[in-house]
């Protein structure tokens, strides 16, 4: 399995919920070896401004056609250029990057819990886990659970109705689904409905993150988490992308694993979550001064 | 970029020397930009690069500091890595022999607290098959105790490579920062002492802060500058250092393609090395050696070594005779 | 950008104090970047500035560099102007009085090439109604003599602080160069000599050059790097000056914008120029001013006093308790 | 008069020639106010790359319409990131910036002299010659000398058919019309037809202008030059755009004028040609690396 750096064709690029954009690229090698839970580094436009990268999930990838998409919320410069830029130009993208999911080691019902733009991974995660026998070997009870800030950012229902599952869905201000966080209503259900999860797969803001590795170390379960981190070269390098990892044995030394060779997915306690630290929130209003 | 150009290419010759150090040509890569050579195989001929310069090396392996420990800028990041390194054992046992067997020469750059230290590390290094030559990191500044603190004052750096030099005959760079007064003054100093070669830049002393949250980018607040943002500020620092010493200079900042490295060429460098554009375009060194191949080409020029140092200040005025009769 | 924020302006305390200077509002424009001010009144209410630092002003007239003078680099741009200004006199027959007129704070930057020139500009300037204060430009990398030499050593620009200081009432601010090996070694200097404020940073010297023509793109070779590019340095540089001064720092460099501008309050600027953004917004003050009553009002601030200085340096861990328990 | 800074909108943006592109802009003050000779500094992009405006001559000037056009060529980055700029964007532009073409100052012919690119802010010229009494005061009897290097570079006939005057061509390679440099034809027209330009305007490239400036100085033929100069601001503020200019009073001392300000027209005897220098000439190839 290679690395490569592909001039990709952007097939389509177009607004799919609030501040949240689809991009479908064809880029042959890439697409052919893309896994899910993997990433790419994506250059936003010619030139030095933005100067680095961007680190982009696979969404969704179809080998078949060449093409894998990604989905991405406009959050700062990069992104709010990477929405100008219209279908037909190219863009340079190097992948695939990282780790993937790894399929459940043991069977049982499965969770999956997405926040926000966190649902850009475990799109194809969910449709690799329904496929019967291509990820997992077997069909598999799947849970999702989807929770946005609010129903404009959520994605519209049809996304999800080829797969073919439960969809629970909440928003913290209550206008579409449960009102509350997506961790309150996986509890919720977890509680109601009186099942355990045997594996999690999650990603979404860190709060909400380390709330799902909380529940799940708490009670012994294998939780897969597809974590962030500011990051220049992707490729195991400059040593950017680092979080504070346990250390066995010396537990109050520093240790760090890094996002992007040893991630970007991490066991819920492969993390020393007592040393995370969520990145600045920057207001939207002020993202495009 | 015309394929036939990289074809074509056994036409020049790209060799330079550099003191005791001769090189297939000029492009290396920048300590801790390209890790130990492996992590770029997928997207760079490693044989073809005139050398590799590994992440910085101490004699323990290094935590690093804790995250964010970097953040982008205009046209530049800021870094504050903190030399997380795996130490010298590992290094030798695990990431030498990979880099050995791809056949490049392989520069190491090493880092220490104390003068002994760097003593040590170079005493180890000295007798190892496959390593061409040894970096002295003096200008990281990220780390608390050493690092800048000898690169900033002209005795203290001249005592470390004094000490060095007796420790290795491996040919010695000695790596300079830019955040002093007077970066002529630290590059004759280190000469004096017995460094073979001069490279710099390191990175440039900067910060950066969220006026929202009110808390710093970095989580060890100040870090290093490094990208295109920085390159006229390096091109002034090689161009000082070129003009008050004999020995031979790399030149190291901001260089992201082919005409950046020209530059560095042409103000007397006679190597340079390729470091944050490694991230920005994990191909560019191969991109940077074919494009100096070219240029050279366009100029008239067989060897590169017609080109070093030819930096033509003179103001001249074409039109001056004629327009002189009016 | 909502237009009601601007409407609504007043309701937010933008005034500050910087010694015996009090601004309406701590944005300023950086000297040689706003040439006397009449040139910027098509695009900005001169009345809503702070203050204007008008272009350098020697004794006699100064013709300034052969061209090319400015040459654009990676987010920033290099400029050898040479201090090209129309001397002192000039200054006071035709320049002053229409910036006078605009009602607006006049603050002059003064150069000499000797001590005694600082001097008698200084003292030539003491009496004159709307100065509102006198900054010294130790620190240009332009020019050959004077300048940066003072600026560059602690001792010496202590000297001239000094001797400025005994020939004006005027407040004074001494401008630094980031050039040095430490910039709060010269600060100390400075405000032990008597300087009321220190302004942060004059440019970064840097060197452009042309790989095909082999030639130099600044006739004066070197020039000064600003822009973008530098803020990162910038912000560092008005940091160490903010740690190690008790007198108030205005901060200079790369300022393009309203988040900018807060950075460097972020740090302990009490106010902050803004040089190379009005070349490519020539509203940019004006749009940062806005910005500025923006941000305090997004913070819930009516005082720009409650924000200045208030970065956060700790590292915090919000999930450190709960996960502890794991 | 006053200077402006407006979001313009790009109602076309088009390939008229080799590496030549026409703009379309509807930017209405600037258009209301903008006389021939005149420019505008340009923001090419958003963000820090490239930092600087970019100047550009008027090439047209539409004020009925609030409409007007520039003609450039891609040298660099910065115009080959305008040439990438699509019809229905908008781009900053300041001006009406810089002095401009004074009407002939004597009766008799008049020569209009330009260069490869030197041709944009003529074309306006023209047109404000050719039309009675608007710049003028009367019909005048123009001639118009365009050369470029090669045919492909030269703007269609089609383009100055509206202006109903001769139009001499020529090329440097002689794949259209004359084949030398356009001064070379401008001599021979000259020398051939026996008449005399009262007035000259010229533009194109330093050495052509040098070459006219020598023409009309050894014959005391005013000429007006449109110059050119690497510019910060655009506004005479930075003072980066300085020209050597002769200083009566100290024939030997420095003296500059300043192309936003002082010009970009400039009378040929106004310029100390024997201390000008022509930018140094970066080969197209390596223009987009
Ligand atoms: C492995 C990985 C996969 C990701 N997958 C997706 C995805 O599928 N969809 C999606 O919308 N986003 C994804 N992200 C986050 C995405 O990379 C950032 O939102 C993006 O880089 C912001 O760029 P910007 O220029 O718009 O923001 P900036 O203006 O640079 O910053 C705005 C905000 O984004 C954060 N940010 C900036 N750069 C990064 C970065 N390199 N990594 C993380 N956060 C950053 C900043 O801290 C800041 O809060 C992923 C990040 C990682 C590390
Ligand atoms: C008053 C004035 C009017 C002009 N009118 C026109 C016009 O109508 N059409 C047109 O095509 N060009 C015109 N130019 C030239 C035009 O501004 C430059 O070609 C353009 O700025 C190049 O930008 P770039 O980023 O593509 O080139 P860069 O990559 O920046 O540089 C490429 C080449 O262009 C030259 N150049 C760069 N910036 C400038 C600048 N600000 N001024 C002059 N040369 C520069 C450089 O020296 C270099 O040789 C005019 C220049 C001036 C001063
Ligand atoms: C992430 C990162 C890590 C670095 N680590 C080292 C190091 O370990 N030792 C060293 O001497 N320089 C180190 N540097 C400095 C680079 O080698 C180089 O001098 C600097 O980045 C300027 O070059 P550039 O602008 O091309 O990146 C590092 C730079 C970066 C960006
Ligand atoms: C064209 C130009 C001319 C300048 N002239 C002066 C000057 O006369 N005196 C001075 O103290 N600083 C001068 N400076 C420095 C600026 O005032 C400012 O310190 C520097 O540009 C950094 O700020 P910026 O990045 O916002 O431009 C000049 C800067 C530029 C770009
Ligand atoms: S991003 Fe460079 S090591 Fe992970
Ligand atoms: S471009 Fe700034 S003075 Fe002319």
């Amino acid at each position: 399995m290679g690395k490569y750096q592909e001039e990709a064709l952007i097939l389509a690029n177009e607004g799919v919920a609030d501040t949240t954009w689809r991009l479908v690229l064809e880029c042959p090698r890439i697409a052919a070896e893309a896994r899910p839970g993997q990433f790419v580094m994506l250059q936003i436009r010619e030139g030095t401004d933005p100067l680095l990268r961007r680190p982009f999930s696979f969404h969704r990838i179809h080998p078949e056609r060449a093409v894998f998409e990604i989905l991405y919320r406009v959050v700062g410069r990069g992104t709010w250029w990477l929405s100008q830029t219209r279908q037909g130009s190219r863009v340079s993208v190097v992948g695939p990057l990282g780790n993937a999911f790894r399929p459940p080691d043991r069977p049982g019902p499965v969770a999956v819990v997405g926040g926000g733009i966190g649902v850009a991974p475990l799109y194809e995660l969910l449709h690799q886990l329904a496929k019967p026998s291509a990820f997992f070997g077997g069909a598999v009870d799947i849970h999702f659970f989807y929770g946005t800030r609010t129903a404009a950012e959520m994605l519209p229902e049809s996304t999800f109705s080829e797969l073919n599952l439960p969809v629970h869905r909440s928003t913290d201000d209550g206008t579409a689904g449960f009102c509350g966080t997506v961790v309150d209503l996986f509890r919720r259900v977890l509680e109601k409905d009186r099942w355990r999860p045997a594996v999690i797969y999650a990603c979404g803001s860190l709060p909400m993150q380390f709330a799902v590795a909380q529940w799940a170390l708490s009670r012994g379960t294998p939780a897969q988490l597809s974590l962030e981190s500011l990051m220049a070269c992707g490729l195991g390098a400059c040593l950017g992308c680092a979080l504070p990892a346990p250390d066995p044995k010396a537990p109050n030394a520093d240790r760090y694993v890094h996002v992007c060779k040893d991630g970007p997915i991490f066991e819920a306690g492969s993390i020393r979550w007592n040393k995370m630290q969520p990145p600045p929130v920057t207001p939207p209003t002020f993202v495009c001064v | 970029m015309e394929q036939d150009a990289a074809a074509a290419g056994h036409a020049t010759d790209l060799r330079v020397r550099l003191g005791p150090l001769t090189l297939a040509n000029p492009v290396m890569v920048a300590s801790g930009t390209f890790g130990y050579g492996e992590e770029y195989a997928d997207f760079v001929d490693l044989t073809r690069l005139g050398a590799v310069v590994v992440k910085g090396i101490s004699l323990e392996p290094r935590a690093g500091n804790p995250p964010p420990r970097i953040v982008e800028t205009p046209s530049g990041m800021i870094n504050a890595i903190g030399l997380e390194n795996v130490g010298i054992d590992k290094f030798l046992e695990e990431k030498l022999p990979a880099l050995q067997s791809r056949r490049v020469p392989v520069i190491v750059n090493i880092l220490g607290n104390t003068a002994d230290q760097y003593v040590e590390l170079a005493s180890r290094l000295d007798g190892i098959a496959g390593i061409a030559a040894l970096e002295l990191n003096i200008s990281c500044p990220n780390v608390k105790e050493g690092g800048m603190a000898f690169g900033a004052d002209p005795a203290m750096a001249g005592h470390l490579v004094e000490k060095v030099r007796r420790a290795t005959r491996l040919p010695l760079i000695t790596k300079l920062t830019p955040n002093v007064t007077s970066i002529a003054a630290v590059a004759k100093a280190v000469e004096a002492a017995g460094t073979d070669i001069v490279s710099c830049i390191n990175t440039v002393s900067a910060l950066a802060v969220d006026a929202f949250s009110r808390r710093p980018k970095l989580a060890n607040l100040v870090g290093g500058l490094s990208g295109p943002a920085i390159k006229p500020i390096a091109l002034r620092c090689v161009y000082e250092t070129v003009q008050s010493v004999r020995c031979p200079v790399i030149g190291i900042g901001g260089i992201a393609s082919a005409v950046d490295a020209m530059e560095f060429l042409l103000v007397g460098a006679r190597a340079i090395q390729v470091g944050t554009a490694n991230f920005v375009r994990p191909t560019a060194t191969m991109e940077i050696l074919e494009g100096i191949e070219r240029v050279l080409r366009f100029l008239g020029l067989s060897r590169i070594e017609d080109y070093i140092g030819t930096l033509d200040a003179e103001c001249r005025f074409p039109f001056a005779e004629e327009a002189c009769r009016f």
